[in-house]
């Protein structure tokens, strides 16, 4: 059975736990412990309660107490639930993204917020099946954001992160185990470096995370019916400029640019890519999908109508391409 | 400030000055026995995967909901939770049309948006279940700031865990409202645990009422599983706020008998609150056996308020009226697709994007 | 003297205090007072402390009450300082822009958020130099976000966030007293449409709050050298879709746009504008000028370096329309 | 938790197994008058337009600096606040290097990247002053977290004034450090103030030592006008979390002697302390008379551990340094433009968008 993204990640934190005597995690009630064909990882079980700790319901703590003990040459990685992604926002913004700058390079706070991600779940209501938050801190000067949409790059992300002395926010959305198999050993993600996840010449797809799985079955979709999507992954959301380049140079060869999201439309994700691409190529023909500028309501029938699928992709596809 | 007072239940289970009539003690007894019935119903539910969903279920909390919501009027507020299908229940909210909402029916509650976290009815005073901890503290506390501005006797009262009282939310509550004298009356139902993770090791103190001190609020320690004590604690209290005199903090020491939430672990017929791994089945047992629907059930029977054939016809009518809600629900019609678009603003509907 | 941009939000909110009788502002220490020609308001001392009360350092509390008590039907309004924007961002996020949405339409929050923005003032670094924030409003769904750019906007849009029953994000940037004169009258500026600042049919430029006036200054220069700019000035981010009616109007008709600002450049401010007018009307040319993805330093030699102005929108202005 | 404890200066001033050296004592004399000669200097060229920026002047509250960080060792961590300038002078920072800092220029403390309100020497141990209120003591209690797992026994002291008790960040403090014992001292420096508004009209509590209590923390209240009680608290606080038994939340009552920042009305050569309007002149008339330092040379002078004429040398001393510190700042090279564009991260610089 393949490493999951929670195995996977465990397995980057454990390795560097081991490299890094002082590297320290603190964590609400999602326990850093994991079962997989190659053993099971317990984190507190092998580094001790004060290296791997629960806490009280207070992400400031678990966020603000890592930014503490990082500038004092502890790096550590802060582990919060979905539905609080935004309560260390002023702290990441104010603190952990400026300190550095404001002390002319003095401060330092080499940690990880690693943000769980719900994602559009059904049968929860808004505030625990949001999407989309990655791109509030991808707007923040100082921080690095980085969202992996599969095992294998969650763990090479992870040890990216946790080996940068930058702040770095770790978005974690479920994902299924597919994409490479995860090795055993560490190694690294570089953080700025987008994935092509298949190419193809006749349009640019851009998506990340949740909406890879639809993106994937679209770009399939329509392979069938003779269009080549070339199908690239950000990975990264800050800084972009190296995630661009690989973006720019695909749609000069196509001319067209669909996004699809699982976050909200305005002012949000794939935004930033689709602006930066008009400003660059005047004349593309772009098209972004994405859930609306709504909350996640509870019922099924009416989330489901709400999100981008493989089938509104395929549609807005043949759409770019043949006028 | 004094120390943290342990309010004891009257022997008599009168306070001063106060006659119980028997519908008054027998529809306490109800209300706990609507809430079990429900919250019995939504476990067998969700253990039958009819349910989807993260219902956090009440029971074993009964008396704390059901004590502190006898003591205020239809012209109070309340702010609720994650756990908060108690809160609704015990200030009277229909069953029929609190299933439906667990159910994401277009005639449930919420209409389906919002599903067993956010079950509201605005009528009732409910100002919301708010599924991120703490914050309803701070609604209620900001709702007595609104109190005082139109200069009504109202009071608000917000419910919340043990894990309610650290994080963002409480502590600004909790200074307004010692500073201005807001007619706040905070309740945290302390079940020991927030999701598996114990209040002992997260917090430095022991009766979590003590925080109360800290903002010259007097803090006081109930006996959670004794309604008759939570009654008495939240009447004093409202009393004082309704006079112009403050807050109060009220710790309710109680137990929740299942899981964090859903019905995890548990095969249809069997009880699904056992062989958890965070804490023993002994430790369980004890508290079950201190259910505070049986004991105050005891109580008015010794006490001649009710026979235990009265008792036993309540139990049979709850179960109906329960049975008759799970119908009710599975009839209801689904909301519209389309419908996920309203509600945003006051008006309208924001624009769809996946074309 | 004109009426400054205090003075007429404060008379904004005065004659709605008087209208409402329940209508309360908290605040933390940027007293309700203002003087002028017309007589000084003190909002204090005319409704009471209850009404207008100052609080601790606690923008969770001004925020947070300003929701509960809206909540039970007193409207409110919460004014807090430029450095706090991001305190109450979850509070703005999982709560004021959801609720409703979570009960089926039953929560409302007549609220204003008053949120005073410092803008780049040199000399202070990077905590208390910022702008561009209220992007991270312009996000979050159910939340209106206005930025007036005088103080003309300012009253009519606080008036007009005030009747409002929906959370709404006022944003005050320090503002010369320029624009229309301000009547004493309540008047209202309706949510959700721009403002043509100037016509012309050369380039549109778009612009809000402090750029307004590096871009008034542009244009006049423009014009010497027989280039007519378009100025719109879209007074509201969220929602956008009737600014960008506006927008796309003046576009469809320059082919041309250029966007300037003092927020950061990435998933930021003029982002979603230009994002949405690629995919209206591919073929436009687009320059999106902004500070840069960096907090604001100290040293005013630094900072000034950083922030556009009216010479580099001349620049940009000449180099789009010429080629 | 026992009930807040005043503690009161030693009659010999010497805290029980401690002699102070003279050096010791007239060290702390010598750290409070560069505080003061300093902060004057600022004053005065706020004053004359020569300084841009606020500057927050600490004038008055020199004996809470000075005492605290005499309790505390080269290893050791502090946090500060937007009114820093003593905390860092307290500990031994450059006169020159502060000056250059408030003047922007590039060879100061920060570059010129940050100015009065985030001067940080991170050999000195100050963690970075923050110009936000409260996130001082947060920061201080992760940083004394990491104490435990680098398993050392330094401390992480954090300032902060009566404003930082409220709002979102002590509250995360006191909470984890009273959990699990963290090496953290909250050292409250309570000016009576919190710009114009009154700490009384705020809060529920008049000691703010109490809100300790709320966590499970000891709270102490001190003469924060009295180096040594400053001292003899922070030094018992220091040895306490250096033994591995928790932290300390002390309050220092003080008065600062200046408006909130600036040098507002205050014309060249008058003294800009009296005339505002949120307290009255003869309030600060009182609390000049308690002036720290006077008060302290006074001590010095009356136990033999200085003379008048050493005591007047030193402030001739002092006033040199600062003459010097502000012609060095004067002389100094402005940044470079562009290098705004740096330390955003560690590496690199990022692109400008202005053309
Ligand atoms: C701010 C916040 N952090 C985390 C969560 C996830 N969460 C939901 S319920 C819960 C435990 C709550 O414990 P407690 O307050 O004791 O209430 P109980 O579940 O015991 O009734 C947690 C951590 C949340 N909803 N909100
Ligand atoms: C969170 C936050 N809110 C508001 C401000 C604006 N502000 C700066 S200093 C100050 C007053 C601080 O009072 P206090 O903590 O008593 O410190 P003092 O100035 O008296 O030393 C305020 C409100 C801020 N910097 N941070
Ligand atoms: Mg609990
Ligand atoms: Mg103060």
């Amino acid at each position: 059975m393949a490493k999951s993204m929670t195995y996977a990640i465990l397995e980057g934190i454990q390795a560097e736990m081991r490299r890094n005597k002082l590297l320290t995690l603190l964590y609400e009630y999602q326990k850093p412990v994991a079962g997989g064909e190659k053993g099971a990882i317990n984190l507190e079980a092998e580094f001790g309660r004060w290296r791997a700790r629960f806490c009280a319901i207070d992400e400031q703590w678990i966020v603000g107490s890592c930014l503490g003990m990082s500038m004092i040459g502890v790096p550590a990685i802060a582990h919060i639930p979905s539905m609080t992604t935004f309560i260390p926002y002023e702290l990441m913004f104010n603190h952990a993204g400026k300190l550095r700058h404001m002390t002319g390079g003095q401060a330092a706070f080499p940690m990880v917020l690693w943000a769980d991600m719900m994602g559009r779940v059904p049968a929860q209501g808004g505030q625990h099946a949001d999407a989309g938050l990655e791109s509030s801190y991808a707007r923040l000067a100082g921080l690095k954001v980085v969202i992996p949409s599969n095992p294998y790059d969650a763990k090479g992300l992870m040890i990216a992160a946790i080996r940068d002395v930058d702040p770095v926010i770790f978005c974690q959305y479920p994902m299924p185990s597919s994409g490479p198999p995860v090795p055993d050993e560490p190694y690294v993600v570089p953080i700025g470096e987008a994935a092509v996840r298949t190419e193809g010449s006749d349009l640019t797809i851009v998506g990340y995370a949740p909406q890879t799985v639809e993106i994937g079955k679209a770009v399939e979709e329509l392979k069938k019916e003779g269009i080549g999507a070339e199908f690239l992954d950000p990975r990264t959301l800050a800084p972009l400029e190296g995630v661009m380049e690989t973006i720019l140079k695909s749609v000069k060869k196509t001319g067209k640019l669909l996004t699809s999201d699982d976050g909200s439309y305005s002012f949000s994700n794939c935004t930033e890519i689709v602006a930066r691409v008009a400003e660059a190529l005047p004349g593309t023909k772009i098209k972004r999908l994405a859930f609306p500028d709504a909350p996640a309501p509870g019922a099924p029938e009416m989330l489901s109508y709400m999100r981008v699928s493989a089938v509104h992709i395929v549609a807005a596809a043949k759409k770019l391409v043949k006028g | 400030m004094g120390p943290v007072k342990e309010v004891k239940r009257k022997k008599a289970a009168k306070p001063a000055g106060e006659e119980f009539t028997k519908d008054f003690l027998v529809g306490l007894l109800r209300r706990m026995m609507e809430i079990r019935g429900f919250e019995d119903k939504v476990f067998e539910l969700l253990a039958r995967n009819v349910l989807q969903g993260a219902s956090h279920v009440y029971a074993g909390q009964e008396a704390v909901a059901v004590g502190a919501c006898a003591a205020i009027d239809q012209r109070d507020y309340i702010t609720s939770t994650h756990r908060g299908h108690g809160h609704s229940l015990a200030l009277g909210a229909d069953l029929k049309l609190m299933m439906a909402e667990l159910c994401g029916k277009a005639t449930g509650y919420c209409k389906g948006y919002g599903g067993s976290l956010h079950i509201t009815d605005v009528s009732l005073g409910i100002l919301g279940m708010n599924g991120i901890v703490g914050a309803s503290h701070l609604f209620a506390a900001g709702a007595a700031y609104g109190i005082k501005v139109k200069g009504t006797d109202q009071v608000a009262v917000s419910f919340g865990g043990d894990g309610s009282i650290q994080g963002n939310f409480f502590s600004s509550a909790a200074n307004a409202a010692a500073a201005w004298k807001l007619p706040w009356i905070g309740i945290i139902e302390n079940n020991g645990y927030q999701i598996w993770v114990r209040a002992a090791d997260v917090y430095g103190i022991t009766d979590l009422a003590q925080r109360a001190h800290g903002y010259g609020i007097e803090g006081r320690v109930v006996d959670g599983n004794d309604v008759l004590a939570v009654y008495n604690a939240a009447k004093y209290a409202v009393e004082k706020a309704r006079a112009g005199n403050g807050p109060t903090i009220i710790e309710c020491k109680t137990y929740r008998w299942y899981d964090h939430y859903g019905a995890g672990g548990a095969k249809i017929g069997v009880d699904g609150a056992f062989g958890l791994g965070y804490r023993s089945d002994r430790e369980l047992r004890d508290w079950m056996a201190k259910d505070p629907i049986p004991r105050f059930r005891r109580f008015l029977v010794a006490e001649k308020v009710l026979t235990e054939q009265r008792a036993d016809e309540i139990v049979a009518e709850v179960r109906q009226a329960v049975e008759d809600a799970a119908a009710f629900a599975k009839a209801q019609p689904l909301p519209k697709p389309e419908d996920g678009l309203r509600n945003v603003f006051a008006e309208g509907a924001v624009p769809l994007h996946t074309c």
